[in-house]
């Protein structure tokens, strides 16, 4: 039997991971990668509570996570592409007409 | 399904199919782009209609999960009305800039649908697709023209950030079902009590707030604002700023409704929305005065706006919650017009739009110049307008549940925030070149602005009547 | 609980040594007479002069794309369609309806990608 | 140590260095394959919270269809010759990488000690059928009906999305 509060601190130590590696990383699919990391964190954080609870809900919501994870996977990397396109550069360093 | 509950979500039914049929009428029929434009303008208009004849039918559908009637349906009213505000300005500016395609509606369809959604959820699950509904067709439409690198890059920083917000709002989501055992909003409201005294709900509750924080355009997740706001098409921004904040205010307003009740401790909550209340106005206040680009100026005052609205939240009070749904409502007619008078300067996605290109506009375009004008008095929150009375009602909120040095803070950001705005009358009014300006206007926009500018001055004249029919159908 | 998968992690291990024994073997058992001509790419042919990791076409995105929505879908679809009977139970022909409108939104979709020619290889 | 310890262990292990060595990794190609075997442990520990469904799941969406569309971009737009993003090691690494050790910690410290209350449940004996597919069903197309027509328009906006920014001749 593993306590609940190590499946939670796993989680919360691979959301944090995945926060150090968006603010560090400058590859935007790196970070969206990141992102993606933190997600999935979260949803170990769902279904461990919906476990020990014994209550499907949190799956369900992991179920949504990852259709919502899906359909950003395509707006993201479209939006990565129609950059990569005009300026040949995905590095966000450089995504500087703006200040960032 | 029965019969009640499909009449319940009418509005929501008559926004997705119109989506869908937009999709087909797409696929399927070569001119498409005027078809669509008035397909959208007939259907936001039912929406409009149907959802203020059945404001008093209030009914919970689906197991709880969608709420339907009463505030609910204000909210429909309020964002259909914005979305066709921006929808029936958009065509002229898209067919200046070139780039006219059936797209762009049902993309804001499907944003549409997503607010709606978050205004009417009472789960978090619904709560958070809505949301993300929302945000992806916001991405897809920032970076709308993908020849524009603009457009590229405001849809870029949007897309990350706006994904690493939602992996916080996702995870508030996830430790606030661990403390309650449920995403229903309902249930978790009644026992919002007990619920405070775990450390688990307070944590997931904080990580919501920096989640939505995002989307309201607050602190600590602002600084997407200036750089997509300017980089958008205008009239997207102009949808962004206005339905999307309304959205994510609704969403935060009916999570933490639970704090309204007296015997609440909601006092370390308090604390931080303040603290976010607190930077929001300051940083955008101040920011905006050094900001000569018109576009970047509404971006920062965007969030000091939100930070005014985010101290009705943090007054926990009925007035409070009812003066943000208030401030909102004005908030987007003021802005919507400031940002569609904009647009009519612009004749492509990449012009530019300074503080100078206003100079002497009263003498070529009186009439423009004077709605720009009433425009800023309202923003700055100047009396006879609607938003003295939406700034006058939250800092009144504030004074009541003890947090004088909110309202305080928000006079002195008021009185910051008068210079920029005033600054762009005085180029209006009192500075001349002979340089003549051009503004592409058509009946179309300016039936919106004339719109725009009777709302704001009839929030102005009666705000009791709005206020009352809010606070009556607030819970 | 973790017990009933001790053949499944088994399966997997027996797999994973056998494929890396197999790809090392022949290195171990065979005979290594290596010479310089021996060893290059192509022995008859040209230098190869840049990596193998070719930019390809947007066309694939697209494909990809597609791929994944309709993957989601069918993870959509299997819940519903293992356990048909004991929800038409639970709720009736609604059930049906339900499912039917989530396929007819993403065939809109669908339609949408054929018309605009993202399945077009020309 | 029990058999469920062991692989808790182990998978603990498999998963936090394959997110680290993610965030290190210079050539985004190895950085895909990492987070694929960070998703392979995620479903390890999901079959441990006896969540079959979900472990299925995440192997068929994740590491199968959400990952492909990954190495797909990076292939399309070349990056593996990562020369061209010079990726310093400066300052604010070093200051971001303390703040993710201060965080971890705080995690630590909260869900130790603060929030130890709230956490001291057993799993319940009805977890194997909360996550069995049947429960699943049940649920999600009852309760969650809205909320699963509403993902069908997620995933629309995501195909509109693929024309409007990335087809080549879009009108």
């Amino acid at each position: 039997m593993i306590p609940l509060k190590y499946y939670l601190i796993l989680s919360a130590a691979f959301f944090s991971i995945g926060i150090i590696g968006v603010l560090t990383r400058r590859n935007a699919i790196i970070i969206f990668m990141c992102i993606e990391l933190m997600l999935n964190a979260v949803n170990l954080t769902l279904v461990s509570f919906s476990s020990f609870f014994g209550d499907s809900s949190g799956q369900i919501f992991v179920f949504f996570v990852m259709a919502v994870a899906a359909a950003e996977a395509a707006v993201g990397l479209a939006i990565i592409i129609a950059l990569f396109r005009n300026k040949l550069t995905i590095n966000v360093d450089e995504v500087n007409i703006f200040k960032w | 399904m029965e019969q009640q509950t499909f009449l319940n979500i009418l509005p929501i039914l008559i926004v997705s199919t119109t989506t869908i049929a937009t999709i087909f009428v797409e696929a399927f029929y070569k001119r498409s782009d005027n078809l669509i434009y008035w397909l959208s303008i007939v259907s936001l208009i039912l929406t409009l209609i149907y959802s203020i004849l059945t404001i008093n039918v209030q009914n919970l559908n689906f197991s709880n999960t969608l709420h339907s009637g009463g505030i609910t349906n204000l909210f429909y009213f309020v964002l259909s009305l914005t979305s066709l505000l921006v929808i029936i300005s958009a065509r002229d500016y898209l067919l200046r800039a070139k780039y006219h395609h059936g797209e762009f509606y049902i993309l804001i369809f499907s944003s549409l649908l997503g607010m709606m959604l978050m205004a009417s959820s009472r789960d978090l699950i619904l709560t958070f697709l809505g949301l993300e509904l929302m945000s992806l067709s916001f991405y897809v439409l920032a970076g709308y023209n993908r020849k524009v690198l603009f457009n590229n890059e405001a849809s870029l920083k949007y897309f990350l950030l706006g994904a690493f917000a939602s992996g916080f709002l996702l995870y508030g989501i996830a430790l606030i079902y661990g403390s309650a055992q449920t995403t229903n909003i309902l249930l978790i409201v009644n026992e919002f009590n007990n619920l405070l005294l775990k450390p688990l709900f307070v944590l997931g509750l904080v990580l919501l707030l920096i989640g939505f924080s995002f989307k309201v355009a607050s602190v600590p997740f602002h600084m997407w604002v200036p750089d997509v706001y300017e980089g958008s098409p205008t009239v997207v921004s102009a949808l962004m700023s206005t339905a999307g904040k309304t959205a994510a205010f609704a969403a935060l307003i009916i999570s933490f409704y639970g704090s309204t009740t007296s015997q609440v401790n909601f006092e370390i909550v308090a604390k931080i929305i303040s603290y976010l209340a607190i930077a929001s106005m300051l940083i955008g206040s101040i920011t905006a005065i050094a900001q000569t680009n018109l576009k970047r100026m509404l971006a920062y005052s965007s969030i000091a706006h939100a930070g005014y609205m985010l101290i009705g939240i943090a007054s926990a009070n009925k007035l409070g919650m009812s003066g943000v749904i208030f401030y909102l409502i004005v908030y987007s007619f003021m802005n919507v017009a400031s940002f569609i008078l904009i647009s009519l300067m612009e004749n492509d996605f990449e012009k530019r739009i300074s503080l100078n290109d206003f100079i002497g506009l009263a003498n070529t375009h009186p009439w423009y110049a004077a709605i720009m004008a009433l425009m800023m008095f309202a923003l700055s929150g100047l009396p006879p307008f609607g938003g003295f009375f939406g700034k006058y009602y939250v800092f009144l909120a504030a004074i009541k549940a003890d947090l004088t040095y909110l309202a305080v803070i928000g006079v002195i950001s008021s009185v910051i925030s008068a210079y920029f705005y005033l600054r762009v009358v005085v180029y209006m009014y009192f500075r001349t070149n002979e340089e003549r300006k051009d503004i592409f206007h058509t009946s179309a926009d300016n039936f919106v602005l004339v719109l725009c500018t009777l709302f704001v001055l009839q929030l102005g004249i009666t705000p009791n009547l709005v206020l009352d029919l809010i606070t009556r159908f607030l819970p | 609980m973790i017990e009933q998968y001790i053949p499944l992690i088994l399966a997997i291990l027996i797999a994973l040594l056998f494929s890396l024994f197999l790809l090392k073997a022949s290195s171990w058992f065979g005979p290594q007479r290596p010479n310089p001509e021996k060893l290059s790419t192509y022995e008859s042919g040209m230098e190869p002069v840049r990596t193998a990791r070719e930019r390809f076409s947007v066309k694939f995105y697209i494909v990809a794309i597609m791929f994944i929505i309709f993957d989601i879908e069918v993870v959509f679809l299997y819940p519903w369609a293992v356990n048909l009977k004991n929800l038409i139970d639970l709720m009736g022909f609604f059930i049906i309806a339900e499912m039917f409108i989530f396929i007819i939104i993403l065939l809109a979709g669908y339609l949408y990608l054929l018309k605009k020619g993202a399945l077009k290889w020309d | 140590m029990t058999l469920e310890q062991i692989t808790f262990i182990i998978l603990a292990l498999i998963g936090l260095t394959s997110a680290l060595m993610l965030i290190i990794q210079k050539n985004p190609v190895y950085s895909v394959l990492l987070l694929i075997l960070h998703f392979f442990a995620l479903a390890g520990f999901y079959l441990l919270l006896n969540a079959q469904f979900i472990a299925v799941l995440q192997i068929l969406v994740y590491a199968g269809a959400i990952m492909v569309l990954f190495v797909f971009v990076i292939m399309l737009l070349n990056l593996s010759n990562e020369e061209a993003l010079k990726d310093p090691f400066n300052l604010r690494k070093i200051i971001a990488s303390i703040f993710g050790v201060v965080l971890i910690l705080q995690f630590g410290v909260f869900f130790f000690i603060k929030a130890k209350d709230d956490l001291n449940v057993t799993i319940s004996p009805n977890s194997i059928e909360a996550g069995s597919i049947k429960k699943i069903s049940e649920v999600l197309f009852s309760t969650y009906l809205i909320p699963f027509e509403v993902t069908s328009f997620i995933l629309l906006v995501g195909i509109i999305a693929a024309i409007v920014l990335a087809k080549r001749k879009f009108e």
